[in-house]
């Protein structure tokens, strides 16, 4: 068994189009393939031409899975270039609409896409015959997360109620305060959360990782702040270019991003948790001491305790805005265009999502470069695949197999996402 | 569908956002029931397990635009009873077919380095211009209460209840007071079929499509009023070329007002 | 003989009996939902059949008005609930409301010759009238029924129409569109049979149900006979919901097809009946 | 419960008001074909617009009602009736209009041969108080239609509201039992000559306010006569078949059944929705639609109104409110295509 290929044509449990290939040459692992296959869809090439209050609307549209980052991403770029600033109530209620997708987005992918994997079943509906209860806790929790982006945003799936400034209409303060008392039973649920999934068996696996997230002065990270990393950037959101690159590869139909002069790096979960731990609630906090996660995690497959970690946060934000929450006058900000470029970059359930535009006097969009979270963490999960692979060559190929989509999945990718950047060097030839 | 026996339930993707299969694990409450009635036998997003075909329903999301996937349909329409295509994408080409508009190569060296390792057709259709379709579900995404009607309706052998009829026919009955007439926002309600519980005036803004034309619509009546209302031709040229741009009466208005 | 209560609301009755007539048209026999309430009606009404949680739609009674103990309705398949309902099995439900609408005008026209002219599933919403015209036949002058089938095999109620053509006072003359088989007998549309038929056109009343385009010729070559149109009796069709008159569906002009018709004198529909998409 | 107008987002809209501070003080509109546009002054009035794009129809006769469910039981089913709200109801500011459309559509509902019992348990419990219009509209045209803009039966009380310098109050008339007994609890001065006079001013000034008009002689029969009209297909040139002007309408009536299922087939339930002639749905039999041009759809809408209602219920089906004029989103005028249609 000195060669082989292990092969996965389609990957399950993740959004969108992907496969992966391994090949072992010699008891070595020749080469690595995290394969996207997912059709391109060319956003960044028809956002061109349109309506620079159309972009929330149509980059929702690259996933239906985290559509909210979308709308966060570009609406903070737009508004950069109009300097609008979306503060007070508005902002909270932002940041709602956010913690909404995160509670759905880490929920779905706990319980329904990564526990399975764990506890060695094909999908949560055949986990559910043996662990009702659980699954039954999940879905509650990813329904309360959907249901606040439905009252915020009007559905789930590509909210209709973002606008470029704000909300084209802000709920009265008694719509919220009866979600009160579902994210009191959220909030324990989801520190149940955390006691379940740090009691799964965790393979042995670190790896020294550059953590690449946003930071923000006072708050755990969501839609503002700087682009930090361990090992040492600490960027402006305008200096994002110049500090990672994409390139184009030929198996995958997503660009890949690296640090430049570096390498791979690693964003979402386990990135702002390791560079923001001293921002989560006491309550988060707490959760993750009692489970003996530290405030450094370098182990992938432990992203699933840390997602359960960043419901609690999610909870407890929601929790504190609501109680806050004074309806504002106004549903928006006026933003009125000017010729400039704007960046916007928040943080998706599963990463960083940075958003680029340039528009013109009449607020037609010029240029729009769009670099979601699956494609920077492309090279990071062929590294991990590398390196975990030539750990475990001694695991038979079918274990070895479901064992490498795991290390796929640890990173909820979402393929649907990935397939659609824009190299602005080649369009200024 | 025969009782007693659980169909067997397959989902398909082709390009798209993955949205509207989504739909179904949002369906929380009803899901474990679902699982319980069909038999899910192909649903990557949900499950490594993978049941051969045939299937008794296929449900398919995205657009065609590879000619890879140009044959894969082929594939699966022969092994599905029932074909539901489910979507903006599925049922018109989706947001992606705006590139039908102009040239895609021109495209893809925008998006991409090295356009040659990108297999492209130059158009991106909707899977009823491909294989027999038995039933669509429109929206961008679709709603979760039309496709669990849809999924009720077939495993009890009746016809879904699905209205071709306009938005305006929800939003009146539901209430709301009309965001174009009484403050002059330009709506789609009126051409755009209903599906969404008039969503968007429910939220004070006007319906931008993504349910894709009603039945027999009259979108250049609709656009001759916005014209008289003040948009300039470029404006509703845009409000036509959206989620359902390649819809056929949707693509001829903005073609008619692209000159 | 409605119900005090809503309208609306469908009684659950027993199926007693399922008769295939032929291969996409059967009947149900449906028993009362309490024995104490037996199904009268007259001829040419119809019922609101609802299959369960599949729809509701019209059907006309094509039993015996003499027999009120069971209710018959015999049914061609061509949709959602009508397929359903065809495959509902002896023991169980179905829901019934009515009986609806205006009957044929079966004690106006005593003392006349009576032309009944039908196509397909048109025969059954007819047969009430011949069971009751036979039953009464001494009121009545000749009795000629035109029948038309699309072919041999789909002719319905054989048995009936053997029995019938087997009296000396019924003359019943069929044809079909196209012979299969070992048919010997008419080919081509019914109407053609009107003009050699054994009635006096000037004492005599038309009943006739069928396809709307069917009707319209049919009406054309009584006129050539010399019928008058005031002795001339259609049973139309529209979408109906309701059957009550108040969902608005069967609107047909000035009247509403469920409760004004389904049987209308055909000059006080003449005009209607002329335009196009009305 | 109190029902009457109030504002929502920019229109007015029938709720149930828990306080008079709900109603729409110093509120006006402007209407026009496909426009309607709020304003508010610091006037005092109560009532100084006309009607919004709701009707009271909504009350009665609810825009979609579960009435029906049914449970398997093996191969048998079970079925269980949905009471109708049957509590009482008074609506508060109902225009002379209006009340011709609630006498319309009681016609319709329990008449006869067979009744609505929602309708008939929503309408046995209903206490009217009318207003007398004193701003018509743009789109308003009762006076052609005769059924404005004074209230002059059907009702239980009746206001005119008199807003005059500093003077403002309201002139009330009892028109039944009922509303005797209402107003014999308050304490309620005798109305002057003076104060007559000032409510027929008020209605004076309304009913030379309307300028719009439809002329009714003769009507049902030229329509009917112009059945073959090319103007039709102008008309369907602009007309959507969206809806609208059905579901506003305070007298249009029809409405959809459908019936569904849950997944598990265990439970049937029937929902009655309000539907319109406009659909293509509509008028659908096995093999095809009737009426499947727009043309004919818009026809049918505008001839049931105007024609066939009369012989159906003895009235036009319409009573001037001019709502499908104002709430068309493309400003389609019934009384503008009509004459064109009449004149020829
Ligand atoms: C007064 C009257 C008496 C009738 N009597 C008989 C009869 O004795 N035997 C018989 O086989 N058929 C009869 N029909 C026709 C029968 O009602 C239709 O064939 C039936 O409604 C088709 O329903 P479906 O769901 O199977 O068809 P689909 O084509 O799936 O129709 C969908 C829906 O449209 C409506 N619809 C479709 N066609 C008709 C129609 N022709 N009339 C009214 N509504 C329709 C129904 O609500 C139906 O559920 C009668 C119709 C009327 C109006
Ligand atoms: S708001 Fe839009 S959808 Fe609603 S009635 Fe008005 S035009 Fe129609
Ligand atoms: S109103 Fe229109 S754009 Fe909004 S959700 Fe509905 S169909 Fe989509
Ligand atoms: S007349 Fe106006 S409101 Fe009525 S269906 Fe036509 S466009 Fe819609």
């Amino acid at each position: 068994m000195k060669n082989r290929i292990i092969k996965v044509d389609y990957l399950a449990r993740v959004e969108g189009e992907g496969g992966l290939t391994v090949k072992i040459k010699n008891d070595r692992v020749s080469e690595v393939q995290f394969n996207i296959f997912e059709p391109p869809r060319f956003f960044e090439a028809f956002l061109r031409g349109r309506n620079f209050t159309e972009a929330p609307d149509i980059t929702a549209r690259i996933c239906g899975i985290c559509p909210v980052a979308y709308q966060m991403s570009s609406t903070h770029a737009m508004e950069m270039i109009c300097g609008a600033k979306v503060g007070g109530a508005l902002r909270e209620l932002r940041r709602l609409l956010y913690c909404g997708e995160w509670i759905e987005s880490h929920v779905l992918h706990i319980y329904l896409l990564h526990a399975p994997d764990f506890l060695g079943y094909e999908d949560a509906i055949q986990m559910a015959k043996d662990y009702p209860d659980v699954v039954e806790q999940g879905l509650k929790l990813k329904k309360l997360g959907n249901d606040i982006m439905i009252k915020l945003g009007g559905r789930e799936i590509h909210p209709i109620n973002v606008r470029v400034g704000g909300f084209y209409k802000v709920p009265r303060k008694e719509e919220l305060t009866p979600f009160l008392e579902r994210l009191k039973w959220a909030l324990d649920a989801s520190i149940a959360t955390v006691k379940w999934t740090a009691g799964l068996a965790f393979p042995e696996y670190e790896r020294d990782y550059e953590f690449v997230s946003l930071r923000h002065p006072n708050e755990y990270p969501l839609c503002e702040g700087r682009v930090v990393s361990n090992k040492g950037i600490d960027i402006e959101l305008a200096d994002y270019l110049n500090t990672f690159e994409e390139e184009h590869v030929e198996h995958s139909t997503s660009l890949h991003a690296f640090v430049k002069g570096r390498g791979d790096y690693l964003a979402g979960p386990l990135a702002r948790y390791n560079n923001n731990f001293d921002k989560l609630p006491e309550v988060a906090k707490q959760a993750a001491r009692d489970v003996g996660l530290g405030e450094v995690c370098r182990n992938p497959f432990k992203s699933i305790i840390v997602r359960g970690v960043e419901t609690i946060f999610a909870c407890q934000e929601a929790i504190r805005i609501i109680e806050a929450y004074e309806q504002p006058d106004k549903p928006y900000v006026e933003c009125v265009p000017k010729e400039g470029i704007g960046h916007g970059c928040s943080e998706a359930p599963r990463g960083l999502l940075y958003h680029r535009y340039k528009i013109d006097d009449k607020g037609l969009i010029k240029e729009a470069r769009i670099i979601p979270p699956t494609s920077q963490n492309q090279k990071a999960i062929e590294a991990d695949l590398h390196d975990y692979v030539s750990q475990n060559l001694h695991l038979t190929k079918e274990k070895l197999t479901w064992q490498c989509e795991q290390v796929v999945r640890n990173y909820d990718p979402c393929i649907s996402c990935s397939c659609h950047f824009l190299d602005l060097k080649i369009e200024r030839e | 569908m025969a009782p007693g026996k659980k169909p067997k339930l397959a989902v398909w993707k082709f390009a798209s956002c993955d949205g509207c299969q989504l739909s179904l694990l949002d369906c929380e409450d009803e899901l474990l029931a679902i699982a319980d009635a069909v038999h899910i036998a192909n649903f990557p997003e949900a499950s490594r397990a993978v049941v051969a075909g045939p299937y008794d329903v296929s449900l398919v999301e995205g657009s065609i635009t590879t000619p890879h996937d140009a044959e894969r349909i082929h594939k699966i329409r022969r092994a599905s009873r029932l074909l539901i295509v489910i979507g903006a994408c599925a049922t018109a080409g989706g947001i992606q077919a705006l590139r039908n508009f102009s040239d895609v190569r021109e495209y893809t060296s925008i998006v991409y380095a090295h356009p040659e390792y990108i297999e492209s057709l130059g158009k991106s259709t909707p899977i009823a211009d491909h294989v027999f379709v038995d039933f669509e579900l429109r929206g961008c995404p679709i709603s979760k209460e039309q496709l669990l009607e849809t999924v009720s309706a077939l495993l009890n052998g009746r016809k879904p209840q699905i209205p071709a009829h306009s938005v305006c026919m929800e939003c009146k009955r539901k209430g709301n007071v009309c965001v174009m007439v009484s403050q002059g926002i330009p709506c789609l309600g009126p051409v755009t079929q209903a599906g969404c519980g008039a969503l968007c005036p429910s939220y004070n803004r006007g319906c931008f499509g993504c349910f894709g034309p009603k039945a027999t619509p009259n979108p250049e009546s609709l656009a001759a009023w916005f014209e008289k209302t003040g948009l300039s031709k470029e404006d509703i040229k845009r409000r036509f070329r959206g989620f359902n741009a390649f819809a056929e009466p949707f693509r001829k208005l903005s073609e008619a007002y692209e000159k | 003989m409605h119900d005090t209560a809503d309208a609306m609301i469908f009684r659950p009755s027993l199926i007693r009996r399922v008769i295939k007539e032929s291969h996409d048209t059967f009947s149900l026999e449906i028993e009362p939902a309490t024995p104490d309430r037996l199904f009268h009606f007259a001829p040419g009404q119809f019922n609101m059949l609802y299959v369960y949680g599949v729809g509701e739609v019209p059907i006309s009674i094509s039993g015996d008005p003499t027999q009120p103990k069971v209710l018959i309705h015999t049914t061609r398949e061509v949709g959602t609930v009508t397929r359903a309902m065809r495959g509902l099995k002896v023991g169980s439900t179905i829901g019934v409301r009515g009986p609806y609408g205006a009957s044929w005008p079966v004690d106006k026209i005593t003392g006349n010759d009576v032309v009944l002219v039908t196509g397909g599933i048109g025969l059954a919403p007819l047969r009430p009238v011949i069971y009751y015209l036979l039953a009464n036949r001494e009121k009545y002058g000749n009795i000629v029924l035109l029948y038309g089938a699309r072919t041999p095999e789909d002719i319905l109620f054989r048995k009936d129409l053997e029995k019938w053509r087997s009296r000396f006072d019924f003359e019943a003359y069929l044809t079909v569109d196209r012979a299969t088989g070992s048919w010997k007998g008419n080919v081509g549309v019914v109407t053609q049979l009107i003009k050699r038929s054994p009635f006096d056109p000037l004492h005599c009343a038309a009943l006739v149900c069928g396809p709307e385009i069917m009707m319209r010729f049919t009406v054309l070559e009584l006129e050539k006979r010399g019928v008058r149109h005031e002795n001339i009796y259609l049973s139309m069709e529209r979408n109906m919901k309701c059957g009550i008159g108040l969902c608005g569906h069967c609107q047909l002009g000035g009247s509403f097809v469920c409760k004004d018709g389904p049987v209308y004198r055909y000059d006080e529909i003449i005009d209607v009946l002329m335009k196009r998409e009305l | 419960m109190v029902l009457g107008p109030t504002v929502r987002d920019e229109g007015i809209v029938y709720e149930e008001l828990k306080s008079a501070g709900q109603l729409p003080v110093g509120y006006a509109e402007t209407q026009g074909p496909g426009s309607y546009r709020l304003k508010k002054s610091n006037k005092k009035t109560f009532f100084g617009f006309t009607v919004g794009q709701e009707s009271w129809k909504k009350f009665l006769y609810p825009s979609v009602r579960n009435f029906l469910t049914a449970s398997k039981n093996g191969n048998r089913f079970d079925a269980g009736y949905e009471e109708a709200n049957s509590g009482k109801m008074a609506f508060f500011g109902v225009r002379a209009c209006e009340l011709a459309a609630l006498k319309i559509l009681d016609k319709i509902f329990l008449e006869g041969p067979y009744i609505d019992s929602g309708y008939e348990a929503a309408r046995k419990n209903l206490f009217i108080v009318a207003i007398n219009c004193s701003q018509p509209s743009d789109n308003c045209f009762c006076t052609s239609m005769g059924t404005g803009p004074k209230a002059t039966e059907d009702y239980d009380l009746a206001l005119t509201e008199v807003l005059n310098g500093k003077e403002h109050y309201f002139v009330v008339e009892s028109g039944s039992n009922a509303g005797e007994k209402a107003i014999a609890g308050l304490n309620l001065s005798e109305a002057a000559p003076e104060n007559i006079e000032k409510r027929d001013e008020v209605i004076a000034k309304a009913i030379s306010g309307i300028s719009k008009k439809l002329s009714t002689g003769e009507l049902s029969e030229k329509l009917d006569a112009a059945f073959d009209d090319r103007h039709w297909d102008k008309i369907a040139e602009r007309c959507l078949t969206c809806g609208n002007c059905t579901m506003v309408c305070p007298t249009c009536f029809c409405t959809n059944v459908e019936d569904t299922t849950d997944l598990t087939g265990d439970n049937a339930f029937r929902t009655r929705s309000w539907d319109s002639c406009h659909t293509v749905a509509f008028s659908y039999i096995h093999g095809g639609s009737i009426r499947t041009s727009e043309m004919a759809r818009y026809r049918q809408w505008m001839m049931h109104k105007l024609t066939h209602w009369k012989k159906q219920f003895g009235t036009f089906g319409c009573v001037g409110c001019g709502r499908c004029i104002t709430w068309c989103p493309v400003g389609i005028d019934i009384t503008e295509e009509a004459k064109i249609l009449i004149n020829k």
